[in-house]
């Protein structure tokens, strides 16, 4: 989920489906709906419009749940620190279960950090 | 016997209508449908009595009916459909006794309700010519005179009035002239002697008076193109008539071909039949069509009465087709699908009415665009709804399945006749089949998906609870009967099978029926809907407790997943409009719909959109293109007309003078 | 002594009328003197079935069946008529009755013009009867220009002139049949009675009876209203009174077609029945086209009731033109039906004519949600009229398409129903905007005045007049004996 | 047909091919993923992946949107109870599995269609827009396919001269010349659209697409979770192996067991294995090379299946 | 009376009929039409009282005389005194102009002739021959009605009418039995007189009116 991001998170992240990293054969896959996920991937400092969202959406998620924040916006607002149009880091609105760091994070550590997770 | 519970039934429902004239306020309601119920449970039981024993309950005199009799005879194939009226109108009558809506507590009424009822039970019973014009156009003014119950304060109800008034004469003219074509070239009014005699009439009589036949009793049925009144009418009459009038009357007009047609005339060439088939081929394709993309809940359901009239036409157009080419036991065959299918439709359509009655009572609208979340708010009323949804798109374990599978297989076992009219007919008559089964399917989703489920649209809805419990059990009856047909239908078939023996040269070569199971004689093809309703319910069973047992939380009630957007509210939701777009476009050439887009801009800029408002509206390519512009017409002919009479004494004098000279000239 | 009694009852009840000058109780009066007409028709139809044709004043007066089936006709309808008649003196200005001398004068008219018309079906002679069907032509033309407005006048004047030279000619006609009666052996002073005319018809000069019918259908049938000859018809039925109205095509249409069904006899038998069918059905036939074309734009209602009276006529006369006795005893049967729905129809719309001050159809609005008695009543009138169930007229006409197929008419009977069809849709349409629609707000003041529903005793009459027009559509006891006596009487 | 069966083989008959299709439903769909993957060049999840995911999902906690009614929970179970349904009756192993007498052509395309509708109202039921446009795309095209695919049924069945199940497999065994008869080819071909499009697979409909503007039938799942939306899943992989079976055995009829025992079992159970295969590759190559169809192509797709199957019955009539 | 004299007698009093009738048609003033009226009527008068004569029918003479009481007295003093002041007025603009309509009449006659030839041969008698005459002035009575616009012209053509066709009904049958005839004539005045009651009464409602201004009833 972007919660407010410049969009780098978001390319690293997709990049871990191509076939340089092939994430899928880990079952990692990205679903349509939070109703169908396992964790949510955040990225990005929290907006102050997207915090409402960002709790909307881990509640849709059913439980067990993890909150994965994907690079140093997420984890603590990086280089947005204390702006005006921010509401926080991730871990302020919802529980983080995991943090990714990288300013955009590697996609291995993503894959990696993930296996760990899901324990494969 | 059965002749004396004939005339009670007749009586009783004379007293239905005197107690609806004349009871006092309070107990008028309760005495007329009372007295309804007990004209119905007679009916009832001459009709069972009728198709058990097979011997005829015939009523004969003279007193009645000046210049000439009044007679009655009901054989086996009328009492089926006098069965399905009584249960329809016991159960509508049930209804009545909670339903408050549309002014039907009038005096005006109760006195007529009953007699429209006591009409439709005696028609298919009516035997000779006058009888049965009598009893059809009580019928029919009895009818209309209900649909107009709530004129005042809807301006549609008159619309529809007119409509249906004007189409219903069409199809009387062509009635009368047809039977009494037939009636007075074979010399007797009675259809006994008739059928007798019709065999040495010359073709083109026969074929005319069939023709007329189809035109008149095709409008009653509301068979398409002579279909216009039925969507209008059917939707502004109060509930319980509209249950009748889908559920009960239009039966009628499939009675009636199969009468004049199979009775009367005992068969004929196979253009009469292909011409049954298309009418029902053209009905069905364009009445479940518009049923797809109405947004209303009652002409929805009144395009679907055209559609399923359309699949119960085919039928008897193939049943006529095979009759003609010899295969008997095949005519048979269609002729109690259509049968059974005119049942099934009775007992679906009923529910359907009623309950969409009860929606219309509880929030105020049959508009599924104002409508939503019933379901829950419902909690019977809604699901009476839904079986009648499922089971009129023909799902299993359902009675509309069975019926429309034995039209599938006599069409399937049709083909390989070798004859060409069969080779062309009947694969186009699948191909309808199933289309319209798929829309079918398509348009009770949405029905039932728009309107009953998911968030209620408007305030009304959202304060909607469940009606009295008169209409639920009412309309529930009938439910019960979609779902006891639907898993046995040997309980109904043996009957029907009865009824379509009484048509002569029709006979099966054994019984239709094993057991619980429909199994077509001769041929391996046979359907368990028993088996199939206890293994949903036995897999279901197990899934459910499947999922029961592997669940490690108890269930959590969140918000729908809106994309985490705020204002997650009705407004987001599919309306029956955009649920039926995708159909819209596809089928853009025939529906021709018109589309109206509203774009207001906000005060402070032009560049910004307010709101944009898209209407959709469909209008009947039918009435569009051919009944109005005849109405357009007639009245440029009225406009003409009326300058020829300017007000001179003059010229009226020289009109005479004129007559005067030729009667001179011509006769001297 | 009975049929003496018939005729003489009605003047009684003008007599009383006029000795009462118009006050309620001779209104009265005139009405029982009408119900006392129709009781002695009904008496003197049973003696009729019974014992054979009645006669009376030293043989000018005669009652067969199909007489004393007209009396019945005439005593219903005039009964109805002069009952709602008695409330017109109280309502001043619409139907121009100012003073009790003029209602008194209303009154002794009314009861003249129905004793003219008993006097036209009981008339053993052809000369009688049309020197009575004259009559009534004068009496009713003070009638129709009775509230003397312009437009009354105009009606009046255009009836009497058209009329006259109709009936004129119908004299021509009768002329011509004495004249092949003078030929034929016939004794002139008899010649013209029926039974003589019937007895001799046989050695009527062909040609010359041929010419006759043609003058009497084209005569008579000015006075029945049928085209080309039919013109006055609208114009006099809507602005006379409505009891006028009501008698005038409730009765008097079908008096004059009760002549031309008596010289249709006399032809059949002289010129074998293939003439008059013929002549019938183009008249017939044009009467409908041309009703259901005018009716389509009707713009006022009691014309549209003019119109529909032609179309019944046309009607009629397409039953008359089948000709046998089944078609005969259906015409008899939609002579009654119609007479007493449209009378009720026309009393009705005087009612309305009165409570809404206007006319025209799109004057008048949502008249069932505004005033459930009258509207309720003019719809059910309109729907016997339009030949639905259970009215007579329903029988009736399914009868007589029956007969036109039966002796071959049955492309006239296709072209009948057509022509139904369109008066139907036309109808209906016009109906629906005056029937139904919210009642909406009061109307304004001036337009109407006070309008309480009409009192029973005016409902009554009316409800009774359709609930018999629904009785003798479905029970066949009580008419069809004389009917078949009837039509026995014209149709061999 | 009641030849030498006995209750006991038939009911066993009927339980193993319930298996199948439950566990051979996610391993079909495994099997295309990696199929897909391997012609992307990537390695792609094992086979077995889908059953994981399966045991995953039932493990987690079940969701329903706070307005809907029971029609949301209860139309998973009954597309999966329709989908067993027709897996218990339908000769998918052999031809005369327990009440295979009833197992009509007909009737198994109305239960599968009993369960598509169930999951329309699901989806509908949840009140939000994705669900609306989810189950108004799938039921259209349903809709459209519905015709395609019930007179392609009749081409199958004329020459049977029914239309149960058993009855045509064993007949056209019978007679394997009518296997290359023109309706046949022509049959198939719609046949496969149908399947393809009521499936919900490319160029219909992208089952792994993200975006829900594009989804079909994706959308009408959207809020399920848990057991709930394991069940869909579920449901969604068997009706494509019984799809695919029956297709199978309509066409290909060889290594069906006609007669009982372990043996011919044994047989018919690899045979069906190697057709699905075989299916499942050419399908997922397929979807590896073309692109979706836009939605308002589609009705011309199945219209031309339509006119296929048509052509089919005439064809039937002609070539007797 | 002689044969030929009768017949001579009878031709003249026919003919003055029909003459009377196209003068009537030729005339423009009332005053002057009322007075052939009544000269029309006379001449009926005459021919009753010829056929009577020659008859031997008292009560032919009967009627002769209530005849021309009624048409050749009662009838002009009535429309005399009717048409009052309006009496010196003319028909200034018939639809049909007078030489048109006389023109008509004659195409009229010719058309009476022809017609009525079937009927004179079948009277058979000398006086039979006539009837023509008498169709001739009914149906030029019929034109007046249709061509002129006065109502005291339409008056006359009804008068015109019932003149002829009482004329037809002489020579064919030699009238009707009394009674009836008396009843016929009765008629007829009544007829007049109400149309002349309304016609007054129209002047008095609504001033001098051509009939063609009577338009306000139609559809």
């Amino acid at each position: 989920m972007d919660a407010g991001s410049c969009n780098g998170c978001e390319i690293e992240i997709a990049s871990i489906f191509s076939p340089t990293y092939d994430a899928e054969r880990f079952g990692i896959r990205l679903e349509a709906s939070p109703r169908h996920c396992d964790g949510l991937l955040v990225t990005g400092p929290v907006t102050r419009n997207m915090a409402a969202p960002l709790r909307k959406t881990f509640d849709a998620v059913p439980q067990p749940r993890v909150v994965v924040a994907v690079g140093d916006c997420a984890r603590d607002c990086g280089v947005f620190r204390g702006a005006y149009g921010v509401e926080g880091a991730v871990s302020d609105v919802v529980p983080v279960d995991l943090e990714i760091p990288g300013c955009p994070p590697d996609p291995a550590a993503i894959v990696r950090a993930l296996r760990g997770l899901a324990g494969t | 016997m059965t002749a004396a519970l004939l005339v009670a039934t007749a009586l009783m429902g004379l007293a239905g209508t005197a107690a609806g004239a004349i009871a006092p306020v309070r107990f008028r309601i309760a005495l007329s449908s009372a007295l309804t119920i007990a004209a119905c449970a007679l009916g009832f039981v001459v009709g069972a009595e009728v198709l058990h024993s097979g011997h005829a309950a015939v009523v004969h005199t003279t007193t009645l009916m000046p210049l000439a009799s009044f007679s009655l005879a009901l054989d086996r194939f009328g009492a089926l459909f006098v069965v399905i009226t009584a249960v329809v109108g016991i159960c509508a009558m049930i209804f009545r006794f909670g339903y408050d809506g549309q002014g039907l507590a009038s005096r005006t009424a109760s006195s007529i309700l009953p007699l429209f009822v006591t009409s439709l039970l005696l028609v298919p019973a009516a035997s000779n010519v006058t009888t049965f014009l009598f009893l059809w156009e009580l019928m029919a003014i009895t009818s209309l005179l209900l649909v107009l119950t709530d004129h005042a304060r809807r301006s549609e109800v008159q619309v529809a009035g007119q409509w249906y008034a004007v189409m219903t004469q069409l199809g009387a003219a062509a009635l009368i002239l047809g039977l009494v074509l037939l009636a007075t070239r074979s010399g007797s009014q009675s259809f006994a002697v008739i059928a007798v005699r019709s065999a040495h009439l010359p073709a083109w009589v026969r074929s005319t008076a069939f023709v007329l036949a189809v035109v008149g009793f095709g409008s009653k049925a509301g068979a398409v193109p002579l279909h216009v009144w039925l969507p209008r009418a059917h939707p502004e009459a109060p509930g319980p008539v509209s249950a009748l009038m889908s559920a009960a009357m239009v039966n009628l007009g499939v009675y009636g071909i199969v009468r004049v047609g199979m009775g009367l005339l005992s068969g004929g060439p196979a253009w009469w039949w292909l011409l049954v088939m298309g009418l029902g081929a053209l009905s069905a394709m364009f009445g479940s069509l518009h049923s797809a993309t109405s947004k209303d809940l009652k002409r929805l359901l009144a395009y679907s009465t055209t559609d399923n009239v359309g699949l119960m036409l085919l039928g008897v157009g193939a049943s006529g087709l095979f009759a003609d080419t010899g295969h008997r036991a095949l005519a048979l065959l269609a002729l109690v699908a259509a049968l059974l299918h005119v049942v099934f439709h009775a007992v679906f359509k009923g529910s359907l009415f009623l309950s969409a009655s009860s929606v219309h009572q509880a929030a105020g609208s049959t508009d599924l665009d104002q409508l939503g979340g019933l379901l829950r708010r419902m909690p019977v009323s809604g699901p009476i709804f839904l079986v009648g949804g499922l089971a009129i798109a023909a799902l299993p374990p359902f009675c509309g399945f069975v019926s429309e599978w034995l039209l599938l297989q006599s069409m399937l076992h049709g083909l390989p006749s070798g004859d060409v009219a069969i080779a062309v007919a009947m694969p186009i008559g699948v191909g309808v089949l199933a289309l319209t089964g798929g829309l079918t399917a398509f348009t009770f989703t949405k029905a039932i998906g728009i309107g009953l489920l998911g968030l209620p649209r408007t305030q009304d809805a959202e304060r909607a609870g469940e009606v009295g419990r008169p209409m639920w059990i009412g309309a529930g009856l009938l439910a019960v009967l979609c779902l006891v047909f639907g898993v046995a239908p040997f309980l109904v078939i043996p009957s029907v099978v009865d009824a379509a023996g009484a048509v002569p040269g029709l006979h099966l070569a054994g019984a239709l029926t094993r057991g619980w199971n429909v199994a077509l004689p001769g041929v391996p093809g046979m359907l368990a809907p028993g088996l199939v309703a206890i293994g949903l319910v036995g897999f279901g069973g197990l899934v459910a407790l499947g999922r029961h047992l592997v669940q490690q939380r108890p269930v959590r009630l969140t918000e729908a997943w809106g994309c985490g957007r705020e204002l997650q509210t009705a407004r987001m939701e599919y309306t029956a409009t955009s649920f039926g777009e995708p159909l819209t476009r596809v089928f853009e050439d025939v529906l021709s719909p018109a589309r109206d887009v509203d774009v207001s801009h906000l005060a402070e800029s032009r560049y910004y959109t307010e709101a944009a408002v898209i209407h959709t509206t469909i209008d009947d390519a039918f009435e569009r293109r051919v009944y109005r512009p005849a109405d357009r017409m007639l009245v440029r002919w009225g406009a003409v007309a009326r300058r020829v009479p300017n007000g001179s004494v003059h010229r009226y004098l020289a009109f005479g003078l004129v007559a005067l000279i030729v009667v001179l000239v011509v006769l001297a | 002594m009975l049929l003496m009694t018939i005729l003489v009852l009605p003047l009684l009840g003008g007599t009383a009328v006029a000795l009462g000058r118009g006050r309620t109780w001779s209104a009265w009066a005139a009405v029982a003197s009408n119900g006392g007409a129709l009781a002695l028709g009904i008496i003197a139809a049973v003696r009729v079935l019974r014992e054979g044709p009645l006669s009376g004043a030293r043989g000018t007066l005669r009652a067969d069946a199909l007489s004393v089936f007209m009396v019945i006709v005439i005593g219903a309808i005039s009964l109805l008529a002069s009952w709602l008649g008695v409330r017109t003196p109280a309502r001043a200005p619409e139907d121009g009755h100012r003073n009790p001398e003029r209602s008194a004068v209303y009154g002794v008219l009314v009861q003249a013009f129905v004793g003219f018309m008993i006097l036209a079906v009981l008339a053993a002679n052809v000369g009688v009867l049309w020197v009575a069907v004259e009559a009534t032509t004068i009496v009713t033309a003070f009638l129709v220009g009775f509230r003397r407005t312009r437009g009354s006048l105009e009606a009046s004047w255009k009836y009497i002139v058209i009329c006259s030279v109709g009936i004129a000619l119908a004299f021509l006609g009768t002329v011509f049949v004495y004249l092949a009666a003078l030929h034929a052996g016939g004794h002139s002073a008899h010649a013209l009675d029926w039974t003589s005319l019937m007895a001799h018809a046989r050695h009527f000069d062909p040609s010359l009876m041929r010419l006759a019918f043609g003058l009497l259908v084209l005569g008579y049938g000015t006075k029945v209203g049928l085209a080309p000859m039919h013109t006055w018809l609208p114009d006099a039925h809507s602005q006379a009174p409505a009891p006028v109205s009501a008698l005038m095509s409730g009765v008097l249409l079908t008096v004059a077609f009760y002549a031309i069904l008596r010289f249709k006899a006399v032809t059949d038998v002289a010129l074998g029945p293939g003439f008059a069918r013929t002549l019938l059905v183009i008249v017939g036939l044009l009467s409908l086209a041309l009703a259901a074309s005018l009716l389509i734009a009707q713009r006022d209602y009691k014309r549209m009731l003019a119109y529909s009276s032609i179309e019944h006529m046309g009607l009629i006369a397409l039953g008359a033109a089948a000709g046998i006795r089944l078609a005969i005893a259906a015409v008899l049967l939609h002579i009654l039906g119609h007479g007493l729905a449209k009378s009720v129809l026309f009393l009705t719309s005087g009612e309305i004519l009165t409570a809404e001050g206007t006319s025209r159809i799109d004057g008048v609005r949502s008249l069932v949600a505004r005033r459930p008695a009258l509207g309720g009543l003019f719809g059910v009138g309109l729907v016997a009229l339009l030949g639905l169930p259970p009215f007579s007229l329903f029988t009736s006409e399914l009868v007589m398409v029956r007969a036109e197929f039966e002796v071959g008419l049955g492309w006239a009977a296709v072209l009948a129903m057509v022509a139904m069809v369109v008066v139907f849709i036309a109808v209906v349409g016009h109906a629906r905007h005056m029937l139904l629609g919210p009642a909406g707000p009061p109307r304004p003041a001036g337009s109407s005045g006070v309008t309480a529903p009409p009192p029973r005793w005016v409902a009554a009459p009316l409800i009774g007049g359709l609930v018999v027009c629904g009785f003798i559509g479905v029970f066949a006891w009580p008419l069809s004996g004389l009917l078949t006596a009837a039509a026995r009487v014209v149709a061999t | 047909m009641s030849t030498g069966w006995s209750i006991t083989s038939m009911s066993a008959i009927s339980l193993l091919q319930v298996v199948l299709v439950i566990v051979g439903g996610p391993l079909l769909l495994g099997f295309m993923r990696k199929v897909r993957c391997r012609m992307e060049g990537r390695v792609g999840p094992p086979v077995h992946q889908p059953l994981l995911d399966l045991r995953k999902m039932a493990g987690r906690e079940r969701t329903r949107p706070e307005h809907a009614s029971w029609v949301f929970p209860l139309a998973p179970v009954v597309l999966v109870a329709t989908t067993l349904v027709v897996a218990a009756v339908a000769p998918l192993l052999a031809t005369d599995p327990a009440f295979g007498w009833s197992a009509d052509l007909f009737a198994v395309v109305f239960l599968l269609l009993l369960g598509s509708v169930s999951l329309a109202l699901g989806a509908l039921d949840t009140g939000t827009a994705f669900g609306g446009m989810g189950a108004s795309r799938a039921m259209t095209i349903g809709a459209l396919a519905e015709p395609a695919l019930l007179v392609a049924i009749l081409a199958l069945s004329v020459p049977a001269h029914s239309s149960n199940l058993p009855t045509i497999i064993i007949r056209s065994l019978a007679h394997p010349a009518w296997l290359a008869t023109p309706e046949r080819v022509l049959a198939l071909v719609a046949f496969v659209i149908v399947i393809v499009a009521e499936s919900g697979r490319l160029p219909v409909d992208n089952p792994s697409t993200h975006l829900e503007l594009t989804m079909i039938h994706e959308a009408m799942m959207l809020e399920y979770a848990g057991p709930d939306l394991a069940l869909v899943k579920l449901a969604e992989s068997m009706r494509l192996v019984v799809l695919f079976t029956l297709l199978a055995d309509l066409f290909v009829p060889w290594g069906i067991a006609t007669s009982p025992g372990p043996w011919h079992l044994a047989v018919a159970l690899a045979s069906t294995a190697g057709k699905l295969v075989v299916l499942g590759a050419a399908l997922a190559v397929f979807e590896v090379t073309v692109a979706k169809l836009r939605l308002f192509r589609v009705p011309e797709l199945l219209a031309g299946a339509f006119v296929l199957a048509t052509l089919a019955v005439l064809s039937t009539l002609v070539v007797p | 009376m002689s044969g030929s004299s009768y017949f001579s007698v009878l031709t003249l009093a026919a003919g003055t009929v029909l003459v009377c009738a196209v003068a009537i048609l030729w005339l423009a003033s009332i005053r002057a039409v009322i007075s052939m009226v009544a000269v029309q009527g006379a001449s009926l008068g005459l021919v009753a009282v010829v056929l009577g004569v020659h008859l031997h029918d008292a009560g032919l003479l009967a009627a002769a005389a209530v005849v021309v009481v009624v048409k050749a007295v009662v009838i002009p003093v009535l429309l005399g005194r009717a048409s009052g002041s309006d009496s010196g007025s003319r028909e200034s603009r018939p639809l049909v102009n007078v030489p048109a309509s006389l023109v008509a009449s004659a195409a009229l006659i010719v058309l009476a002739f022809v017609t009525g030839r079937g009927v004179a041969h079948f009277v058979g008698t000398r006086a039979g021959a006539l009837v023509p005459i008498g169709i001739a002035t009914m149906l030029i009575g019929f034109f007046v009605l249709v061509a002129r616009r006065r109502p005291t012209f339409q008056i006359v053509g009804l008068l015109m009418v019932d003149n002829g066709i009482a004329l037809t009904a002489f020579l064919c049958t030699a009238g009707f039995p009394f009674l009836i005839e008396l009843g016929v004539s009765f008629d007829v005045l009544l007829g007049v007189v109400v149309l002349m009651v309304l016609s007054q009464r129209l002047r008095l409602e609504f001033g001098d009116v051509d009939l063609d201004e009577l338009q306000e009833l139609h559809d």
